[in-house]
């Protein structure tokens, strides 16, 4: 039976024009890499949004997996910005294989 | 309003235009595909550097161009001190927003301006090639002033300066449009000639689509808008015709050809929708793009469209009348 | 089969189609980024549109113009009727499949359609330009047929039917369709020519990527499928085969000249593979798109571009060299 | 240390055409936002797909990230049409900051 | 109130050059179904990739649920050439509708 | 370096090429969408490759042309080995990366290919349009030979030979240059009329787009490279330098013409970004794409663009005048 181990897998929804600023705060908390991966449109309390692209006002998501204690380090390099900079940061626990990667 | 006024409404180019808008508020799922709005921007950014630069290799530089590039520039650093003084005032925004708004009105619309082109040609009031050059540089001072505006000298909310100077120069139609002036430059007519079938021949069709494109989608974000104020409304078309002429006379002042001090009269008009937006997410993220996108998407680029090219160009048409005939 | 038949295989359109589901079958991995195909159909369908309409802004509305008009909306409604009885009779579908199956083949594809004009002009039995609007008009009524034989006159499934026939007479290529036709009235031959190399010179080398594209779509379905039963092959093929018999006669009958009598022939043989598949997803979706689908883009689809369209085009020359011999 | 809430992340695979349907029942139970974001192909009971961009046939998946008892209901508003529309619903527990947002 | 069961969600981030050897080992364990979405953009230790679609090397996500059985022996599948291929493995319980269907 | 190799430097496909190159060292964010790139490079193989079977149609196939396949089958085949020696010798690669990198160098970019056609064709030295044939067929024997470099004989690392071989042989760029290439054989010029507005008029635009799209990619890798050893970089110009005189000392010796020969020069020296790469995702996940992607994307490629297609028109021109003067 292969061996599992638990990790925090955390989802940051981003405007891509702030994308930078998250990845650089991944990589100052020092987790190991990320994943952008795009979105179409949304709902929020500001409203709707769709067909962003030509207009450089679109979203994407970012997704990182880490080790509990890095992935809290990001929540608090993160918080500060969260409303101001309208994102939305959500994380839960994961089973991923060879967990000494992340 | 004239005929040179109403001969905009059967040019496809803006039929297409009106298209758009009719289609999204039939609520008609039409849609282009945005890695092709996207591709198609490009290429009629490119397209207009390559025909500037073109141009004025054969034209040359000379006052002239000089005067229109520093008015240009002007006007693109102190437009957002006016658009600003009114959204604050009359406009009723915060300090951040009216920044922010301001920004769009101090800079440009690259397809407002080539949607000018192509009427004022119609027209025969060609605007010189080098007023592609002063585009592109109008695109970017506006945004340095806004964020003067929004933030004060001191601050830059916790964004490292240099970052923020380098997102605002290189950013992608300043660099597209330039970049392709200068190969249009080193080019001249000769290396133009083998690329024209796709830049010069294609180029309306590709406008047409794209502006149909931007009518669904400012038709779109009106639509979805939550309530913008009726004084915002009120700015959004008010401004624009302000600086429309104020743009005209001074392009007519500074001594520009008929159809580049129209030219110069549409690009103060114009907002920008394209590169602002994108630099103020990432400069000033908590202006609300619900207020700036639709003031600059869905009410000034469509009335600029529809109506103010029309007008400016019966403008400057008539201060170049008035200025023939005094002594 | 005549030489008419056999001259299809020359040409590059369906060649390149050719090219597509040969490519499937050899299960390559080529591919067109889905944004790029779909980027394509909207650029076939606003320059079919604009040519439509260019063409009739100067030939006028006549009464062959009404009567072809007339027959390809009744041949819409009507169609799915005979189409229900054969697919609940000899392919023995239940109702709801029956129905969205109908709806397809009394809707069209435009790419067939364009396919066919391209085919025609080459024999020189060019359809009049009329024929575009009469294809816009035949995409939806048969959807309405179709959803009444799945559902009956009363229940909509929970579906408000408001919101239902909005999607139905409002969907992106009615819209683009006919606002592309309404924009070449309005503008004539002149504002045609501005745009014409974009949307003209460009068309037959966009239709070769397009039909490059549909040939891999069509046949990587077929392949997927899980068991189309024979008796469903046989309709797919029969069918387009009966209607296109229908549709050149009933054209011949009110009088249209060969190459557009064919073209309604063509048009009454397509199935819709685009519109009216969407509009199932949203009002039928209990209906299986594994069986719609790959009838009218892997089995009807490849039929009409390679064998049908040279047989109604031949059958229409017939059937007008009868109508010419009888007194 | 940064204080986190937990809150329901659901997920709905659903056509494009019926979007519309999905994010309607979504703003009905009075869930703050959602998320489109694109897909590619799949496979299920009824055969592959992919490349159906061009038909109107592809699908998008729908995220919302919801308190448990406004997941519970739109789960209810959607069970229904869940298998005559081919849907795929998912959901489960996450970490938010700020959940009074949600 | 609606009926949940437990499934497992397993979410395979992959070469779009080797998608088909994920979903056929998908397949093998005999899980009903799979979706896959794309990706951007992404940094892990060996270094960033972005805009490779040209390229071919662009990577996609494969996303399955299935029963947690099925999802261990897709695991084990994965396992030998998750690290020599470049594969991220990772999974969750999540609570579907309809069950069976898994 | 005379006065061809610096005539590159005016023509606009070259500059936009540059363009991009400076623009990402600017970290400007000026980005082609994927779609749209994706779309250029299935375009720009289509039509070239139908522009290469239109020629043959004309000249028919001779003992020229098949020399020059055999030549180019066999440079395929055996470039790999010198390059593999090289790479783990010199370059102290392990046995797989060596492989790999080998296939890249063995196998042909298309668009450099492309460039030099363009770039000879100003210098009055157009290759035969047979040279298509010859850049298809070279695609894939080097990664034949790679493979077998990296693997030995006998394991596959438990891939199933044949899906591989599948892979190899049926992978999109030689479907879709050979189909093309077909298309135009069986239409021939007549055939190919129809389409060439799309085909050839737009081609050298979409080139200067493409190229501005690579010069991006290239650029930013190259900045995203973490150490790339000195040895590799010598590599990377090195060889193409090699490769480059050894192709078009094999052209000139089996008797082709200049620019033939020059383009057979560039065959060699240009490596693979589009095919080789998928396929060693695929057949050698173990690989480091950050080694093969950054020798000849980042390296390779703009050598051979800005510098080394010069050359090997010179080198060409020097050899067949000597071949000349020889008794
Ligand atoms: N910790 C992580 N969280 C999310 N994605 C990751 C992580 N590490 C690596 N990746 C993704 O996996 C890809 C390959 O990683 P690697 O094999 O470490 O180079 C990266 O390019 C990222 O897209
Ligand atoms: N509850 C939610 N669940 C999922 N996405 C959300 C939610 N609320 C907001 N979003 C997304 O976040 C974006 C910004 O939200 P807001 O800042 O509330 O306007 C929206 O446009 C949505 O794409
Ligand atoms: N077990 C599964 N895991 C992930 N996605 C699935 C699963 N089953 C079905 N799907 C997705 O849902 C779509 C419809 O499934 P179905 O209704 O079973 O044909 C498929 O095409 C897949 O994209
Ligand atoms: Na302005
Ligand atoms: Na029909
Ligand atoms: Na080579």
């Amino acid at each position: 039976m292969i061996e599992t181990v638990t990790r925090k897998r955390i989802e940051i929804l981003t405007d891509t024009a702030l994308v930078k600023r998250v990845t650089d705060a991944i990589d100052r908390v020092e987790i190991t890499g990320w994943t952008v991966t795009p979105v179409l449109s949304g709902k929020g309390r500001e409203g709707r949004w769709r067909e962003e692209r030509v207009m450089g006002t679109d979203k994407v998501l970012v997704l990182t997996i880490a080790a509990e204690d890095k992935a809290m380090r990001l929540a608090e390099e993160i918080a500060p910005i969260l409303t101001s900079h309208g994102l939305l940061f959500s994380m839960w626990d994961v089973q991923v294989i060879r967990g000494e990667r992340f | 309003m004239d005929a040179s006024t109403l001969q905009t409404f059967t040019s496809p180019v803006v039929l297409f235009f009106v298209l758009g808008v009719a289609a999204a508020f039939a609520r008609s799922d039409l849609a282009i595909p945005e890695a092709i709005a996207k591709g198609m921007s490009l290429y009629l950014m490119a397209a207009i550097g390559l025909k500037g630069g073109v141009a004025v290799s054969k034209s040359g530089i000379d006052g002239t161009v000089l005067a229109a590039l520093g008015a240009g520039i002007a006007a693109s650093f102190l437009i957002p001190f006016l658009a600003y003084a009114v959204l604050k005032g009359f406009g009723r925004l915060d300090r951040i927003n009216a920044g922010a708004v301001a920004a769009h009105y101090g800079s440009v619309s690259v397809v407002t301006f080539v949607t000018a082109v192509e009427i004022l040609d119609a027209q025969s009031k060609p605007p010189g090639g080098y007023m592609v050059a002063v585009m592109a540089t109008m695109e970017t001072p506006a945004i340095l002033t806004g964020l003067l505006l929004a933030r004060g000298l001191g601050s830059q909310g916790g964004q490292p300066k240099g970052e923020l100077l380098h997102e605002v120069f290189f950013n992608a139609s300043v660099v597209l449009l330039l970049g392709a002036f200068g190969i249009g430059l080193i080019g001249g007519a000769d290396g133009f000639a083998e690329v024209s079938p796709f830049f010069e021949a294609g180029f309306k069709g590709v406008l047409c689509i794209f502006l149909l494109d931007m009518g669904l989608i400012a038709a779109r974000r009106m639509m979805d808008a939550r309530a913008l104020t009726w004084r915002l409304a009120a700015i959004a078309i008010g401004l624009p015709l302000l600086n429309g002429f104020l743009g005209t006379a001074l392009g007519t002042v500074i001594g520009l050809d008929v159809g580049s001090a129209a030219a110069l009269g549409v690009l103060c008009a114009s907002a920008s929708y394209i590169a602002v937006p994108a630099a103020m997410r990432f400069a000033l993220p908590e202006a609300d793009p619900g207020i700036y996108l639709t003031m600059s998407l869905s009410l000034t680029f469509p009335f600029n469209i529809l109506i103010n090219i029309g007008l400016i160009s019966a403008t400057a048409s008539l201060l170049a009348g008035i200025g023939a005939a005094a002594p």
